[in-house]
């Protein structure tokens, strides 16, 4: 199958663009994502193909633009709602889990809520405490909505048109340091299930589970540990609901050692569902304590010298494998 | 306007008066059902009193247009056509009701009715008005979306915000705001820093509609028709029906007891009782009508009764709806 | 000590009305505070007491209520600001995270913000699904802001009077179902430190660790264990931050097993956390996996009969120690 | 109003010229080190084009009234008086900055001078505002606030709630937006259903001030000037200032450079830049006094020099300081 190297935000774009064109009631709407091409331009030229009717600017108004996706959805239409970044969410976490994520088993059915929330996410680049969320596990927290979090151009796009065809409301998220980022993405159409994780490197050593950044950061672990003869197994999660836990109970029975890996903040997160999920489910295969990555418990401070500090990396990762060996 | 009365068909008057009687004797029992532990939980919010303001709206529309409201939302239901029984089940909380019996009294909901639901978070359904007027215009569909917010709502965000969108996009929304003069407790000139609050259409350079007499159903058709019109031709209205809530915020609500100026006020407005007022419009235009809205009276009862009874005898939900409809599978 | 047998709502009017009498920049603001006397009655005759100026009806606006409790707290005041019930903080997360919880940090220790959120919480009630919810872990998730959760009525009014008190932001939700339940409170003023943990019921067998109304159900179930001869030890968190995790590790160290109890959602939630941390800190003394006991993961319905099913209880408790054993 | 410009003192008009030259040279300054990576960060938003509206807006008040507006705040940093030299060891990212290095150009604040920082989040300052405003009334206190508001703000939930809350409790806030006419690419009669924007007063019920020329000091210092006698006598007053973004919405936005629309309108505004402005009153009313000028405008570089020398000397914060202050300990 031909491919090209394309970076993230570019098969975005391609899954938006062959979505629309393949189902017209498929449209966009948010800040700045028409005339002014989207704050991290993956709605570039979109404006210009499809017109104002299918890309729809917004005020700055994440209540009204969460909450009138919810009824443009449930009324027919697919809307993928951005949300400009996830920080902005805060303001619509109400629409968002108490009306795309509840609506349709409050009225039993009746209705269904079939839209996307996009939003670019991710720790880091000096952009201070509120700017710097990561609040993907606070979302997945609640059941009725799934939460896409990929980690490269090509899960991308395979997940963002899962997302758009899906009937239940989706969060997806996109790391801003994974836009740039090339990977191969097929020249064909193809589309990812939803709440499928996936091995991004095999090894018999440890499992290190992550996602989105994290799975970056884990296979440059991974580098550094095979010089030693470390072998280790990446399970990218790219879905926080549906979580997908067959591949890492399956890989930890084969490793019994894990390492959970996560961009953001350790407290009431992910990495604490998959440790409390592993030890409940697989028990008996534990050699050692699972053991999490996180970013320090602070909000993000602004001087470079110190926000890195805060965030995890590869040689965090590879000291806390060293931990578990 | 109030000339084009006399022109009403005498049909149109009597439905209304029957449904206006249907609601408030459907309130009246599911008040004496919570009394009486036969209806339970925690939240029931009454539309008594407000009665001519759902139904003379919902009058000024069409099937086709799309209705939508908060938690005060039985009278809504009932006015749009929803079947009492499957109201009085959704109350009960079982499996015929509404929803399922997973909703309850603050989210009836009628798909097939273009009845969009009642939402409980306040102003939280005002976006999705604007959604679904979205949908109307992107779809280039001739219709008309009614969405019913109460006067405290209207100092929340989700409002500012989805009434600014709906203007934005001129979209074809008429938003109603049913002003109760208070919300739980607070009064409108406490909440509102402008309260007269079709004023704020100027903030959104919105059509703004009238204050209506809300307790007359006529006058409430009216100036809901003329508003329906203009959005339906041009953009969104904000417009007001000056109406009263005749007993406390809900069912479970301990505190109004203790306020003497509701209740005071309370009666000055049950004078002029949407029934009452209807009333007397059809005795004044119609000789020896009174026999007929008797029986109107007693149809309601009849319904109620029949609801109840339907109610009663429906199945409550299980195990299997509990875990169904969280994902469509 | 003297003691009376009060309801946690009278505790907390007490707390709430010696602070006020204590500190006049203490006030209360909030939808229906004062001359509703407050949608669960736990202000009730403080407008009269303390008139118009300290008890402080507002709009329904909660990002306002939230955001203008930051302000007045910053500029000196000390502010207990209602969200009637936690349901609605939802819309003011983002004053209550991004601000109320940052402010300290990112401006470096220059401002201060010593308030207090008050909310109701809990599951039940047939509320329905956007009225049932209780997500402090998903606050707690943040730093910066102190999460008290009470069980009962002598800690509501020892830990609100010390919330109101420290110079740090604090959530404190109060179960709606603990309301009307009495316990001794002392005569005698008395205050409860902010992040530390309170053993319930003492016993060598299991660790059930839990919070708020989770208490409650895991003394019946304590009882129900003891006729089988199981001795429970019960830890109740009372602060989901600080998370006071060394009583927890003590009494896993004797016990060797841990059965954790919420009243919510199990997603990325309080049990993932205290499961993630004990088998960390506390590897070598598992005997057997932590069990988690969770309200069921899907949004509460209203029927009664199958609202009760997704909550949990003493019975489901008891099992799950039993899986433990 | 005009007419009161000739009574103003020439020192008054000269330390005017001064911020306002300040600022433009200091934003300069912070662009180019941009350019050249000394400083770094994704946002970074200026105040070129605006100075007017803050320099005006800060000299109608005391020191004891109360300041806070959003993350373009660098001018309003300068013209309440805080030190160039720790604004851009802040933009450093240095501990000498007014933050510490821990907030950045967007979270410029300053206890002392009763200056409550630039916030990122829109609208999320202005219910702090408020909240600031009710202390000033509680403890009784002559203050006033000003906070400075976006017009894509005017749109967000946090507005409405904050703006309607400083009007029920009638406290002494002066609500500025700083209208620009876009909020990133957005323009304002895109994203405001009533584009004249101080019309939403109305929906307050709250004093609507004037729409001011923000291009010139001495009428924003007036009209700011009445309003804050309003606001510390009354209550709240909404006005705007009408203005204009010489750059990008902030250094890091590449969709500037195609919108043609937006660049052909600055050179309009351009031709009544606040300097221009300023300085041909100046020049009309004081007789050779250019060399005044051009000697503030040295001192002005000079100031800018020492700041970044200053800044570029400072330490950078440590990991004492990432894990300092996230609790009162
Ligand atoms: C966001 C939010 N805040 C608070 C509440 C609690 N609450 C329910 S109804 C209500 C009063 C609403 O008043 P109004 O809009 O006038 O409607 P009415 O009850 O008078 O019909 C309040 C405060 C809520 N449900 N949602
Ligand atoms: C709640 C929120 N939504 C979106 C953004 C992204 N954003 C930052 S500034 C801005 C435009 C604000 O425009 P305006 O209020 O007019 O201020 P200006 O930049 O023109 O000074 C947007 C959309 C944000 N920071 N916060
Ligand atoms: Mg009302
Ligand atoms: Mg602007």
């Amino acid at each position: 199958m031909a491919t090209k190297n394309l970076p993230m935000r570019e098969a975005l774009r391609q899954a938006l663009r062959e979505e629309m064109q393949r189902d017209e009631r498929v449209f966009i709407m948010g800040e700045e994502v028409g005339k002014w091409h989207g704050t991290h331009r993956v709605t570039q030229g979109l404006y210009e193909e499809f017109g104002a009717r299918r890309v729809r600017d917004t005020p700055i108004s994440e209540m009204a633009i969460a909450g009138a996706a919810v009824g443009a959805a449930m009324a027919g239409l697919r809307p993928v709602a951005e949300l400009m970044t996830i920080n902005f969410a805060f303001l619509s976490l109400d629409a968002m889990i108490n009306h795309a994520a509840k609506i349709h088993y409050m009225f039993n059915g009746q209705f269904t809520v079939p839209l996307v929330y996009r939003a670019a996410t991710g720790w880091g680049n000096q952009a201070t405490a509120t700017h710097s969320h990561m609040p993907e596990p606070i979302f997945a927290h609640f059941p009725g909505m799934y939460v896409g979090v990929p980690s490269n151009a090509y899960d991308a796009k395979g997940m963002l048109k899962a997302a758009i065809r899906d009937e239940n409301p989706v969060l997806f998220t996109e790391t801003i340091a994974l836009y740039p980022k090339p990977s191969p993405v097929p020249d064909e159409e193809y589309v990812l299930p939803i709440g499928k994780a996936d091995i991004k490197r095999q090894g018999g050593d440890v499992t290190i589970v992550t996602y989105a950044r994290g799975v970056e950061w884990s296979l440059q672990a991974a580098d550094m540990l095979a010089k030693e003869g470390v072998e280790v197994e990446i399970v990218d999660m790219r879905w926080l609901r549906p979580l997908d836990m067959e591949p890492v109970f399956e890989s930890f029975k084969k490793t019994n050692r894990c390492v959970v890996v996560e961009e953001s903040l350790p407290m009431f997160s992910f990495g604490s569902e998959i440790a409390a999920q592993l030890q409940e489910a697989a028990f008996d295969y534990m050699d050692a304590p699972i053991k999490r990555v996180s970013a320090m418990d602070v909000p993000l401070p602004y001087a470079a010298e110190i926000e890195l500090m805060a965030l995890p990396n590869a040689q965090k990762i590879v000291d806390a494998v060293r931990g578990v060996l | 306007m109030a000339t084009q009365t006399a022109t009403l068909p005498k049909e149109q008057l009597l439905d209304w008066y029957h449904q206006i009687v249907l609601i408030r004797k459907f309130e009246n029992m599911c008040d004496a059902l919570y009394a009486e532990k036969r209806i339970t939980g925690v939240y029931m919010h009454l539309y008594s009193g407000h009665e001519a303001t759902g139904v003379g709206a919902l009058a000024a529309i069409t099937p086709e247009d799309h209705v939508i409201t908060a938690y005060r939302d039985h009278g809504i239901a009932l006015a749009r056509g929803v079947d009492p029984k499957a109201v009085m089940a959704e109350m009960m909380g079982k499996r015929t009701g509404t929803s399922g019996g997973k909703g309850g009294s603050m989210h009836l909901a009628s798909r097939e009715h273009n009845f969009w639901g009642g939402y409980a978070i306040v102003g939280g359904h005002l976006p999705l008005a604007t959604g679904i007027a979205l949908k109307v215009k992107y779809m280039g569909e001739p219709n008309v979306v009614i969405s019913f917010v109460g006067d405290g709502a209207t100092n929340n965000g989700y409002f500012h915000e989805a009434v600014n969108l709906a203007a934005v996009w001129d979209l074809p929304v008429v938003w109603i705001i049913e002003n109760n003069l208070v919300g739980m407790g607070t009064r409108v000139e406490e909440a509102s820093g402008q309260p007269d609050l079709v004023k704020r259409a100027i903030a959104y350079g919105m059509k703004e509609g009238p204050r209506v007499d809300g307790q007359d159903v006529v006058a409430v058709y009216e100036a809901v028709k003329e508003a329906v019109e203009y959005a339906r031709a041009t953009g969104p209205v904000l417009m007001e029906s000056l109406t009263y809530r005749y007993q406390g915020h809900g069912v479970s609500d301990r505190q109004y007891s203790a306020r003497e100026d509701l209740k005071s006020e309370l009666e000055i407005w049950q004078q002029r009782d949407p029934i009452i007022v209807l009333r007397s419009r059809l005795t004044k235009r119609f000789k020896n009508i009174e026999p007929e809205l008797e029986r109107i009276e007693e149809e309601a009862d009849r319904i109620v009764a029949e609801a109840v009874e339907f109610a009663e005898q429906s199945p409550a939900p299980g195990y299997e709806d509990l875990i169904a409809n969280v994902y469509v599978e």
